[in-house]
């Protein structure tokens, strides 16, 4: 929704993160386990944002710690939760339960659709399904109408423009030009519905070499980039690590255990007091940690042991 | 220790087998995140009778995988491994918008008469008693694709902490996270405008059903061995 | 808008333009002089296609020709012509100003969400532009509508359903997976909006091979494969070869000098009397034309050269 | 002969000064196909004042791309040649559509005093006495992008068979392919809901001219040295 044309958009993680701004739109790129901008949203937390606005698709671990640090007021999401991982996501249940979050539950087609409404510079855009769900009671912002083509029924949703994209991508360059590797999820949505777009990546390239990987995000979207390998951790960030199971249990199990263990064994630990990323690295387990997650590559017996359960980690 | 395989060790082969039975030769078919059971009846399905079948996996939306495991994540490389390509979340979207997927499988905490499917929460949705995950691309879908299967493990009801037996099968759904046949107000999905012929198969852990094709109303058609009607 | 789960999608040319039938709306892949689908469209001239209604963004020397073979009653695209190249394209013009062919101009983004409201199953999408416009006198199947969000003025474009989408892709296999390279144009919202996809590709590769390559259509939205190398002549497809500039110069002067001259100079001599694709090519400059028009690879120089106009070529 | 050559050499280079000057720095600049003086005009403008500039190329939407040469047809990889990546066609309008492109050229076989521009028939839109080759993305891009020049080489009426002398700017249009400042019925583009704020210069081989701030009408802003008011 803007253009970003300066010729240098390295920053500091602390810079970048500053462009989010307190009850802001956020839209957090990856889904689940995968690619999810971490690094990133630990800083937002330092920086003790509050009353943020996040939407997307299916999330996990990302949204769970934003609501876990008392960051976010609205989850307009299609999931929160670690699929058949863990289960529930332990600080996402808590605050909505609470009523200290309002749960503005969606579904992934019609936040694509809202998101694509935003794209195509409309106010919104028709979706078929959603009636007859609950979904409309939950967002008196969508409208129906008697469609004039057909006489049937329509929902009409809303163009969404969120305030900042949240992406980590694999590659980058200074400029800003992006290489983001499939599942892209809902990033490339985001990023041309938001208004900023601030990414992490694992590698910063020269153009010429990025060239090569035949980009797909353009420069002029992106108003920030901040080169930190493993700034997924602990989602996994391919062809460089997989997910880093033993921390996600480690992580549930503190949320799980309520919000003063949360704070204490999670937070503290891996939010707070590491003062550069490198130091919450060298927390989550340092270099040792960070081969073990890159052995994905040596063959299906050691990719399929990451996804084992460690020794008592699951609740 | 693996996931994937304590995966397909605990959960009841003839649940796979009685999922992949409702899939169609030559049908686009797609499982979402978190669904092990019809990931395992979908690659059973291809295998067996359903050769022609497209399978779209989730969450990566791989094209006809062969995945070397079941992680127990679902955007994860392992599971788009083997496939040509993979298409985007959009045109997965869409290709079920349009009306050209042929089924998918739809699981519920609370499910009610006429397939309505409760994810979302339990209770009263502002300030829910419990929080659930939430539909993922469920609602969409439930509203677009030709035919749904529903499953799910946990038919039989348990007690919970109060001694209150909690069924799986309500009378009243707190939240309709997916359309069935009929919505809360009783309006068919045909006079809804919906595309999709709605969930003609339950397969659970004790039986399957259908809906009676005049009142769309859940009926029994078959128990496994070991199940009696009480459960 | 179909799915097609043949394992082998292999056919004859004859065969898969035979998927067209007269009446048919058709959408044409491709663009100006780049990427069309020429020896499929020659293909439908010989078998006596008719009353076609051809729809897309900005093409050239692929619609005129359906024009003076007679096969089109409707073209609704937003350009025909030869831009500075050659101007004008003499028979779109001719049957356009003699009534035969009716005009129902449209414009790039306008298309492309009517395609795109077909590949959402949705009856409509809302377009901001076009008011002010004669397009709404032109396109009485456009409907205006109040914004119910902003209270301001819409235009809602109808879902367009070509019944086949002709497509000329650089790579594919046996199955009908494609590699389309860019500019991709309008080719993916044909593939995706259209009942049904005819495909002729440069080269027929292995499964394995393609998949190295990242192909961008998936097999079960293809209904047939043709291998035609120079089947986009006299277009261009890179990487394999440049446009061929002297043919559409004796293009342009057969057309330009009216039906007759046309159907005896154009017409017989290269679609009609050749027996196969081979004679086509043959008759069109055989190896060393086609040696030449891959010269491009060699260097500035070289590939200036193609663009040069022949002597006394342009009328 | 290399065409690129020929249309530098022939086409004034005053002409693609102007244009150039209209752009500013920072902004998203589009030409459409068959431009040769916009496409010059861009190249310059971006070595000169604007090197922030983001220049998409028209038809194969590279970004920034540095030509070897220009040649007649657009969708042309060496129109692409040294961009890091191209967008694609619906981006590109996207980008307009949501009011992100900065400045945009159109030229017009009839232009009325309100930069309204015939691209798509003379006479009669139902059988027209000359079928123009229409407006390629003109239409849509009219109504959303920020700024727009108007470029044309043929003010200067030449006369046609009969004698007549034809000019290109008209009292009546014969049909609206892309919309200026006031419809045919009067209605301004603010009224219409259009987002951009439409043609602000046009650029003739004879002078540049704006658009009166209060009546939309055109008027001279200046003539090249060797022109008069008469032509």
């Amino acid at each position: 929704m803007s253009i970003f044309t300066s010729e240098d958009k390295r920053m500091s993680l602390a810079d970048a993160a500053a462009i989010v701004q307190d009850g802001m739109t956020i839209a957090v790129g990856g889904g689940l386990s995968w690619r999810e901008p971490m690094a990133l949203l630990r800083e937002l937390v330092r920086q003790g944002r509050r009353d943020l606005h996040v939407v997307g698709t299916a999330h996990g671990v990302d949204v769970d710690l934003l609501c876990g640090a008392g960051a976010i007021s609205i989850v307009e999401e299609s999931y929160i939760g670690f699929e058949q991982d863990f289960g529930m996501a332990p600080n996402f249940r808590r605050v909505c339960e609470s009523g200290r979050v309002q749960m503005h539950d969606t579904c992934c087609h019609t936040i694509i659709q809202q998101l694509r409404a935003a794209e195509y510079g409309v106010p919104f855009l028709p979706v078929r399904s959603v009636q007859g769900t609950d979904f409309l009671r939950l967002h008196p912002e969508y409208k129906t109408m008697t469609c004039p083509f057909t006489g049937l029924p329509l929902v009409l949703v809303p163009a969404l423009v969120p305030d900042v994209a949240i992406i980590h991508a694999q590659y980058g360059d200074a400029q800003g030009n992006l290489k983001i590797l499939p599942p892209l999820v809902a990033d490339l949505f985001f990023i041309r519905a938001s208004k900023h777009v601030i990414a992490s990546v694992e590698k910063l390239l020269p153009t010429d070499e990025l060239r090569e990987m035949e980009p797909n995000v353009p420069y002029f979207w992106v108003e920030s980039v901040v080169e930190i390998p493993f700034g997924a951790h602990p989602t996994s960030c391919y062809p460089f690590y997989a997910y880093d199971r033993a921390h996600l249990a480690e992580y549930y199990q503190a949320a799980q255990a309520g919000p003063d263990v949360f704070s204490r064994d999670y937070l503290a630990r891996y939010v707070f007091e590491p003062a550069t990323h490198e130091e919450y690295l060298s927390r989550a387990g340092g270099p040792a940690k960070r081969h073990a997650l890159e052995s994905w590559k040596d063959g299906d017996d050691a990719w399929k042991a990451l996804f084992t359960a460690p020794e008592g980690a699951i609740a | 220790m693996n996931a994937g395989h304590i995966t397909y060790a605990t959960l009841p082969e003839v649940m796979i087998y009685q999922v992949a039975r409702t899939i169609q030769d030559g049908e686009l078919v797609f499982h979402g995140y978190g669904s092990p059971v019809p990931a395992l009846a979908m690659l059973l399905a291809r295998r067996a009778h359903a050769p022609h079948m497209v399978h779209i996996e989730g969450a990566t939306y791989g094209i006809n995988p062969e995945p070397p495991f079941l992680p127990p994540t679902s955007n994860d490389w392992s599971l788009s491994r083997g496939s040509v390509m993979a298409i985007g979340i959009s045109d997965l979207f869409d290709i079920a918008a349009r009306g050209d997927m042929g089924r998918m499988f739809l699981s519920g905490v609370q499910i009610d008469r006429y397939g309505n499917l409760n994810v979302t929460a339990i209770g009263d949705a502002d300030t829910p008693r419990v929080k659930l995950p939430g539909s993922g691309g469920g609602c969409n879908l439930s509203g677009d694709v030709q035919h749904i299967t529903i499953w799910t493990t946990g038919q039989r009801a348990p007690t919970n902490k109060t001694g209150k037996r909690q069924f799986r099968f309500v009378k009243h759904i707190d939240f309709i996270s997916s359309i069935g046949h009929v919505s809360r107000d009783g309006v068919s999905r045909q006079a809804l405008g919906l595309r999709g012929g709605g969930p003609d198969w339950v397969v659970t852990e004790l039986g399957v059903f259908d809906f009676d094709p005049v009142t769309h109303v859940l009926r029994l058609r078959a128990l496994y061995p070991d199940t009696t009607v009480q459960d």
